[in-house]
């Protein structure tokens, strides 16, 4: 296990009134210095949960990890103590969040969370701290940030807020950086703002950088990999060149489908048919199927579920009705990359 | 985050409405089953008093005064030998109408006052404002018993206020307040709000917003405060017959209560055991319901995660 | 800013520390101090005597105050001796009264005798003249007017003056009222209107008692706060709801322990300080309690000397056969049973068209009620059933009457109400009993007349009020039935005849509107007798018309248990006389014994 | 500051006329005439004369129209309506109907026992309860939480009167930890407030714990909670810096709101206990229908809700900088 953060078929699992949901089911991704992996997918689909179960955060006691490692280091970070988890969290591996406005704190001034994190896991004084702070906010770009560390969230702007969570996360050099949403709830100049910040920021420190979005755009902008997930369960797992190149699982393509290009002539855009399955009673067979163009009507599509083959070099796929799936050996991870194309 | 927000968002997901989703999502947790039981079973008997049925002869001798509770005689008999079994059933009566009525008087007022001023702003706003403010800041135990000395022996539309109806007329138009506040709040966050807007673009007149648009979109608070609220009526109920202010001539659970203050001493716990339980029992189950209510109900509950 | 997890408990472990190590008593040890512990259960409003007519302000007010007369400590049935004055009046006809002063007696040092330093000056008649003159004054609004309404010549038209005068304008005291003179310091003569046999008996009333004058201009308005007396107490300190400490007034004139008392006394115990200088004890404490359970508690662990026992105590006190429990007796507590001058009743407004004019239904109304069981349930045995309106306590009750009216007979009450149908003419509607009170006991016993009157096919309603809303209704005669009762301000029947006199109807004391040719034509006779068997005789036919009449069901006569220590010495109750302390002793020793103070 | 203060302090304005509006025309609603309990029960009927006259009852309700109609400004508005603005709103309130003590002086020797009480009972209570919710919080979904929120609603469904008369028959009489009953002022009142105090705080433990537990666990479901998470705090610190700061926010807003279950709270703790406070002096004002009694304990009361209000309105500003004070 040489990779930096490496999870290898995640199970988590939610007790809900109505029944148990499996929101992450067998889920594997791995992510390295100066790469970065996206995950996509609809609403619901795990993405998020996926990282949450990395970072420690599920829920308890409604939410549990019910199988698989999560490796970072060298060590399986779900066999750790709470204690030791948290000297990782925030410090090695940091998260920021979607919603900018409400992921501060209200009461406490910028500084003072950024300084309570720098302080958690840094011996310093409290003066170093501050200094560490300002100049972390420096390094966000935000402006006159000396005298903004001072400042309540409210005072701040909805990317300058985004900024300052960066900022925070950054404080310790973490070596792994998930982005859930970071750019979702921002406007679009703001947006582009902020992919190229973490993008700057990641190639400067080398960090690892995993990136969930619903957005195509986004990932096409910044990641290597790319992980889709649809219904707890990763379907497409690939470089980003291969993927935008050419899609294999259908949903995925339904993805693209419904993005609007530049240049093209189209009456209107493709949504994918129906709806997001419910987790509490989710098909049989492959999850897409009751949705996907090519065969609601195959019999093996329906009963058995499509496990991910590694369909080519570097393109993992999970579809019966891809060409040489058959013949593909199951895989979870693209072992091997095909192209590496600098982010330069 | 949580699994509300992520089971909400799986039920929305499914497409069904907020009130039929709150329903089925109350109905699918055995202890507010259980609690909705009780509550049905309340008002049963509370119906059934009224209409004749249960504990008609509550004010009949059944043994000799002061019986412990047996088999014979249940809970065991009062002070003039009366059942206490009786009692406490006819007191579900009392206790839920007091807590109806007031609930609904202190609804009539409350809603529309908050609606209005939330919606209608500038100085009808103040107004209404400066009126649950006044309200508010004589302190309520004073307000209760000013307004339970006043209505004692009126009369309201020829009907004349004694015991139960100055009861409920006393905590309804006392309580309005709290709900008047918060329901102004929450218009004050609806009125601005894109379906609002589009209400007033195609040319609705305001009493159709309020009416039909607005007050649909709060009246999830009004049952949430309604079903706690409920308890703190039964509870002013006790109260209020303590200071003689209360129920008379009917037995209510407050009465009993009353009486079994200086019953105690006699060894003759029952009575205030069958008060307390049925109070206590009622008001669990409500506690219960109302958490459920506002879990299932309150948007603020359900901003989901992703 | 933020708040650590130790800062939040830090109030509560405070709160702990500092409760940690209390209770017990703080009582002081009190260095031989004599102190006599009392209870006080509603508000004393104050303390000046023109303004004083409830019991609780008399029973704390009457240890500073004296009048000209007193009642004997022991001597049963109850008697007048003098007080203040020297002896009984003197006087040719009854409609002149002499009196003469004790002399000797002076007011208890106050501030305000400046022309002496605070020190207090003698007690002289004019300060009698001046105290009725205060009752009289409109501008002071008196309760107690009632006692000298109509009876002394020339103070009825001193009251008019007083309320002639304007807002502002200073009432003259000096101005001479013909019927109170005072031809010197130590005489003073009444001269009254008519006959009064009473007048005695009123002089010993507290309201009565001499005042100084220079106590009412000093302190003014606050003079209720700042009694000067001439009795056996001082006031030290009064904490308003909480509690009341007096001590023993240095200058008090030498009374003695009475050398005689009724038979049994002396077996009792209660001679054996005959012939002593009162009073005994050196401080009186009054604490206030309102409710029954603490009260009831703090007697048990001896804090205090002396006890009523609340009516869901009594099974713990009291054995069935009104014997005191022996682990009662065990602690040293003692029972005393003696009658109060009371009576209770339903009054019927006779000037209501369904019940005045329906003698039937009265009856019938009458004769529902088990008076035995009543007393049971509401007293547990601690009244008498009546048969009439005087109570047992006086010689002119007749225990050889049995008023069949009074007698609890349903199959009768039900056959007179089939006559009242007949009487009213129609179906009776609902009788609608107002209830002085919402308090517990008369809810309970609201249900349980409603209960009795059910029972002969009658409907009643009960009208629950409280006490000012109750005499709005008594007072404008718009009452149907009544529930009252009435406890006699001295030892003579006709405190209670009065009460069913044409004359006094409401707003006057007959709340009934009761009106008899021949019963006011008896009250009027017997109104200026003095007492003897003719007066008896007459009370008993004035008693008789009014139990054929049945104006009121007649419930009960009151019987009081009163629990005491056996450290408390001399302890007997007493009903109408007040200023009583000064006769009680406290075996200061024994008390330490036993409760360890 | 200083001007948000006084900005307040205006606003207060308005309530207090409103007061004064609402107690004139409930007692001038309640029936019973009090001029009968005063002048005793042989009363002639020029006492009663003279004691309505006193009362200012002789006077017009609202207008003396006719003082108007002659011009004379000032004798017009002689009535029991401004005079009731008037002595009020300078609380030159009377003396007392039943006692004939300066209600003034009254509610000043009064009050300290009362606060005495209450005091060190509303603060243990707050500081209890939000203690307790935080440990039900922390345990939030577990047995703990299920059993404390259980025995909250149990606590609620008991009335008050049953634990101050098991309270004080069995702590303090049975068991002897306590004094009985009885005031003193200064240090000795410790004694005697700490029974009373804690039986106070016991009953109404159960709705506080039960509201600032939904209070903190909204708070926890809040996305800085996750944040702070994220940053690798630990729960308690998590749970005692970020949450419970702001949820001071709306435990605050109901800190003022409870003051009236205080006074309650007090009135019966008060009685039992023979504490000379306020809420006895109330109860018995309200019995004897002392009109200008209850009216000053009415507008004091009032008079300090919105004082409380004002202060309120600091602290939240003071905790939560997104209110800003000026």
């Amino acid at each position: 296990m040489n990779d930096l953060l490496q999870i290898r078929g995640l199970c988590t699992e939610f007790r809900t009134e109505d029944g148990l949901v499996r929101a992450v089911d067998g889920v594997s991704w791995q992510v390295n210095p100066g790469r970065t992996l996206g995950i996509v997918g609809e609403s619901g689909c795990g993405k998020s949960v996926s990282a949450l179960s990395v970072m420690g955060l599920i829920p308890k006691p409604s939410g549990e990890i019910v199988g698989g490692q999560v490796w970072f280091k060298g060590q399986d970070l779900l066999k750790l103590t709470e204690r030791q988890i948290r000297e990782i969290r925030g410090n090695e591996i940091a998260m920021i969040f979607q919603e900018p406005m409400t992921s501060l704190n209200p009461v406490f001034t910028v500084g003072n969370q950024i300084v309570e994190a720098i302080k958690l896991h840094q011996k310093l004084r409290t003066r170093d701290a501050w200094d560490l702070a300002v100049e972390s906010l420096q390094r966000v770009g935000v402006p006159s940030a000396a005298e903004r560390v001072y400042a309540y969230p409210h005072q701040l702007s909805g990317g300058m807020r985004q900024r300052v969570m960066i900022a925070m996360a950054l404080s310790c050099h973490p070596a792994v950086l998930i982005a859930d949403e970071p750019t979702t709830a921002l406007d679009v100049t703001i947006q582009a703002q902020i992919l190229e910040l973490l993008r700057r920021l990641q190639a400067g420190e080398r960090m690892a950088l995993v990136l969930i979005t619903h957005d195509l755009a986004v990932i096409a902008q910044i990641a290597h990999t790319v992980a889709v997930m649809y219904a707890s369960r990763i379907v497409e797992y690939t470089s980003v060149e291969a993927l935008f190149d050419q899609p294999l699982h259908p949903y995925t393509q339904g993805l693209f489908r419904s993005l609007p290009r530049l240049g093209q002539k189209k009456r209107r855009l493709d949504a994918i048919g129906g709806t997001v399955p419910n987790p509490l009673a989710f098909p049989s067979g492959c999850k897409f199927h009751p949705r996907c163009p090519l065969g609601c009507d195959d019999k093996r599509c329906q009963s058995v579920e499509p496990n991910l083959r590694l369909i080519r070099p570097g393109h993992v796929l999970a579809c019966f009705k891809a060409a040489g799936y058959e013949d593909s050996p199951p895989c979870d991870i693209p072992t091997q990359a095909p192209t590496e194309v600098s982010n330069g | 985050m949580t699994e509300a927000a992520l089971t909400s968002d799986i039920a929305v997901g499914k497409g069904r409405s907020l009130w039929a989703d709150a329903w089925r999502r109350l109905l699918s947790r055995k202890l507010v089953v259980a609690s909705l039981i009780v509550i049905a079973v309340f008002v049963m008997v509370a119906l059934g008093v009224y209409a004749g049925l249960i504990a008609r002869d509550w004010s009949e001798p059944v043994g000799p005064r002061y019986q412990r509770p047996s088999l014979e005689h249940g809970f065991g008999t009062d002070f003039l030998g009366r059942s206490v079994w009786r009692k406490t059933l006819y007191g579900a009566k009392i206790s839920l109408t007091v807590a109806f009525l007031a609930s609904l008087i202190s609804i009539c007022i409350g809603l529309p006052l908050g609606a209005i001023a939330g919606y209608f702003k500038g100085w009808i706003d103040e107004l209404i404002v400066w009126l649950f403010t006044t309200v508010n800041s004589i302190p309520y135990i004073i307000l209760i018993l000013a307004f339970a000395f006043v209505l004692q022996g009126k009369t309201l539309f020829g009907y004349p206020l004694r015991g139960i109806s100055v009861v409920y007329l006393v905590i309804g138009l006392t309580s309005w307040v709290g709900l008047c506040r918060l329901i102004r709040g929450e218009v004050l966050k609806h009125r601005d709000r894109d379906y609002v807007m589009a209400a007033r673009a195609y040319g609705c007149s305001r009493s159709r917003i309020i009416l039909g648009h607005v007050i649909p979109n709060v009246a999830h608070l009004v049952i949430i405060n309604f079903s706690l609220r409920f308890v703190s009526f039964i509870h002013a109920e006790v109260i209020l017959s303590f200071l003689g202010l209360g129920v008379k001539g009917e037995p209510s659970w407050g009465v009993m209560i009353d009486d079994a203050r200086q019953e105690l001493y006699r060894g003759c716990w029952w009575q205030l055991a069958a008060a307390t339980l049925a109070i206590g029992l009622l008001c669990l189950a409500l506690n219960i319901v109302g958490d459920a209510l506002r879990d299932a109900l309150d948007p603020k509950l359900r901003q989901g995660l992703e | 800013m933020s708040m650590k997890n130790p800062l939040i408990l830090t109030p509560v472990f405070l709160l702990v520390v500092l409760f940690a190590g209390c209770g017990g008593d703080d009582q002081d040890q009190a260095s031989g101090k004599m102190v006599r512990y009392l209870s006080l259960g509603a508000k004393v409003r104050g303390m000046d005597p023109m303004d004083i007519g409830d019991t609780t302000s008399s029973s704390v007010a009457s240890q500073i105050f004296e009048s000209l007369y007193q009642y004997h400590y022991l001597k049963r049935p109850y008697e007048l001796i003098p007080c203040l004055a020297e002896d009984f009046p003197t006087g040719e006809d009854q409609l002149t009264y002499t009196f003469k002063l004790r002399p000797g007696v002076v007011f208890a040092d106050d501030p305000c005798f400046t022309a002496t330093q605070g020190k207090g000056r003698q007690l002289v008649a004019a300060d009698f003249i001046y105290a009725w003159k205060r009752i009289a004054d409109v501008k002071n609004i008196s309760k107690n007017w009632w006692i000298f309404e109509d009876h002394i010549v020339g103070l009825d038209e001193f009251r008019d003056y007083t309320g002639r005068l304007k807002a502002g304008e200073n009432v003259d005291y000096m101005r001479p009222v013909e019927g109170l003179q005072a031809p010197d310091d130590f005489t003073l003569v009444v001269t009254l209107k008519r006959p009064w046999p009473q007048i005695l008996y009123l002089l010993a009333h507290l309201p009565t008692a001499p005042v100084a004058r220079e106590a009412v201009q000093y302190y003014g308005k606050s003079i209720h706060n700042h009694p000067v007396g001439t009795g056996p107490y001082m006031l030290k300190d009064w904490k308003r709801g909480n509690k009341i400490v007096m001590v023993r007034n240095p200058r008090f004139r030498q009374e003695f322990y009475p050398v005689e008392g009724s038979p049994g006394d002396r077996e009792a115990g209660l001679l054996e300080d005959a012939g002593k200088v009162l009073p005994f004890v050196d401080e009186a404490r009054w604490q206030v309690v309102e409710e029954d359970q603490p009260r009831w508690l703090i007697f048990m662990r001896g804090q205090l000397d002396a006890s009523g026992i609340p009516k869901d105590f009594y099974n713990r006190a009291i054995d069935p056969s009104r014997q005191l429990r022996s682990e009662m007796k065990d602690k040293g507590i003692r029972l005393q049973i003696f009658r109060d001058p009371s009576t209770y009743w339903y009054g019927f407004n006779m000037e209501d068209p369904v019940v005045g004019t329906n003698k039937p239904l009265r009856q019938a109304m009458s004769m529902a009620i088990n008076r035995p069981e009543y007393v049971e349930i509401f007293t547990n045995n601690r009244a008498e059933v009546a048969q009439g309106v005087i109570p047992p306590l006086f010689k002119e009750y007749d225990p050889e009457v049995i008023n069949p009216n009074c007698q609890y007979n349903p199959e009768r009450a039900r056959e007179l109400l089939k006559e009242a149908v007949e009487v009213h003419g129609g179906p009776l509607p609902t009788i609608t009993i107002s209830t002085p009170g919402t308090d517990t006991l008369s809810r309970q016993m609201g249900e349980y007349v409603t209960l009795a009157m059910d029972n002969i096919g009658l409907k009643v309603k009960i009208d629950y009020m409280d006490w000012p809303s109750f005499q709005d209704r008594i007072k404008t005669k718009s009452s149907q039935v009544f529930q009252m009762g009435w406890v006699a301000d001295y030892p003579d029947p006709e405190n209670f005849m009065q009460l069913f006199y044409s004359k006094n109807v409401s707003p006057g004391p007959n709340n009934f509107n009761y009106r008899n040719q021949a019963f006011d034509t008896l009250y009027e006779k017997a109104k200026a007798m003095p007492d003897s068997n003719e007066r008896r005789r007459i009370y008993h036919q004035m008693e008789n018309i009014i139990r054929d009449d049945c104006p009121a069901i007649f419930l009960v006569h009151g019987v009081a248990f009163v629990l005491h220590y056996n450290w408390l010495k001399n302890y007997k109750p007493h009903v109408f006389g007040y200023g009583l302390i000064k006769y009680q002793r406290i075996d200061v020793a024994a008390r330490q014994k036993s409760v360890g103070r | 500051m200083v001007s948000y203060i006084i900005r307040r302090l205006l606003y207060a304005i308005p309530t207090i006329l409103g007061v004064l509006l609402i107690t004139f025309i409930l007692f001038n609603l309640i029936p019973g005439d009090p001029s009968y309990d005063i002048a005793g029960k042989s009363a002639s009927a020029e006492t009663i004369a003279e004691i309505r006259r006193e009362l200012g009852f002789d006077k017009p309700r609202f207008l003396d129209t006719e003082a108007l109609s002659q011009g004379r400004i000032a004798a017009a508005f002689d009535s029991q309506f401004f005079n009731h603005f008037r002595n009020t709103l300078t609380l030159n309130f009377p003396r007392s109907l039943t006692s004939h003590e300066p209600i003034w002086d009254e509610i000043k020797s009064r009050a300290p026992a009362s606060l005495t009480l209450a005091a060190p009972m509303f603060i243990g209570l707050i500081a209890t309860s939000i203690a307790i919710a935080l440990v039900v919080a922390f345990a939030r979904g577990s047995w703990v939480d299920t059993i404390l929120v259980f025995i909250c609603v149990v606590g609620m469904s008991i009335p008050m009167l049953s634990y101050i008369l098991f309270g004080q028959h069995y702590l303090a009489y049975e068991l002897g930890w306590f004094p009985i009953l009885g005031y003193e002022s200064g240090m000795q009142a410790f004694k005697y407030i700490a029974l009373p105090c804690l039986l106070g705080i016991a009953s109404g433990l159960g709705s506080y714990v039960r509201f600032y537990r939904t209070v903190m666990l909204d708070e926890m479901r809040s996305d800085y909670v996750r944040t702070a998470f994220a940053k690798g705090l630990s729960s308690p610190r998590v749970l005692f810096k970020h949450v419970l700061k702001n949820a001071m926010i709306p435990i605050i807003t109901t800190l003022v709101l409870s003051i009236p279950f205080l006074f309650l709270g007090s009135l019966l703790l008060e009685r039992f206990f023979s504490i000379p406070g306020m809420g006895s002096y109330f109860l018995d004002a309200f019995n004897s229908r002392d009109f200008p009694v209850i009216n000053a304990m009415v507008f004091t009361t009032s008079l300090l809700y919105v004082l409380g209000q004002l202060v309120t309105d600091i602290c939240y500003a003071l905790v939560d900088p997104r209110i800003s004070l000026r």
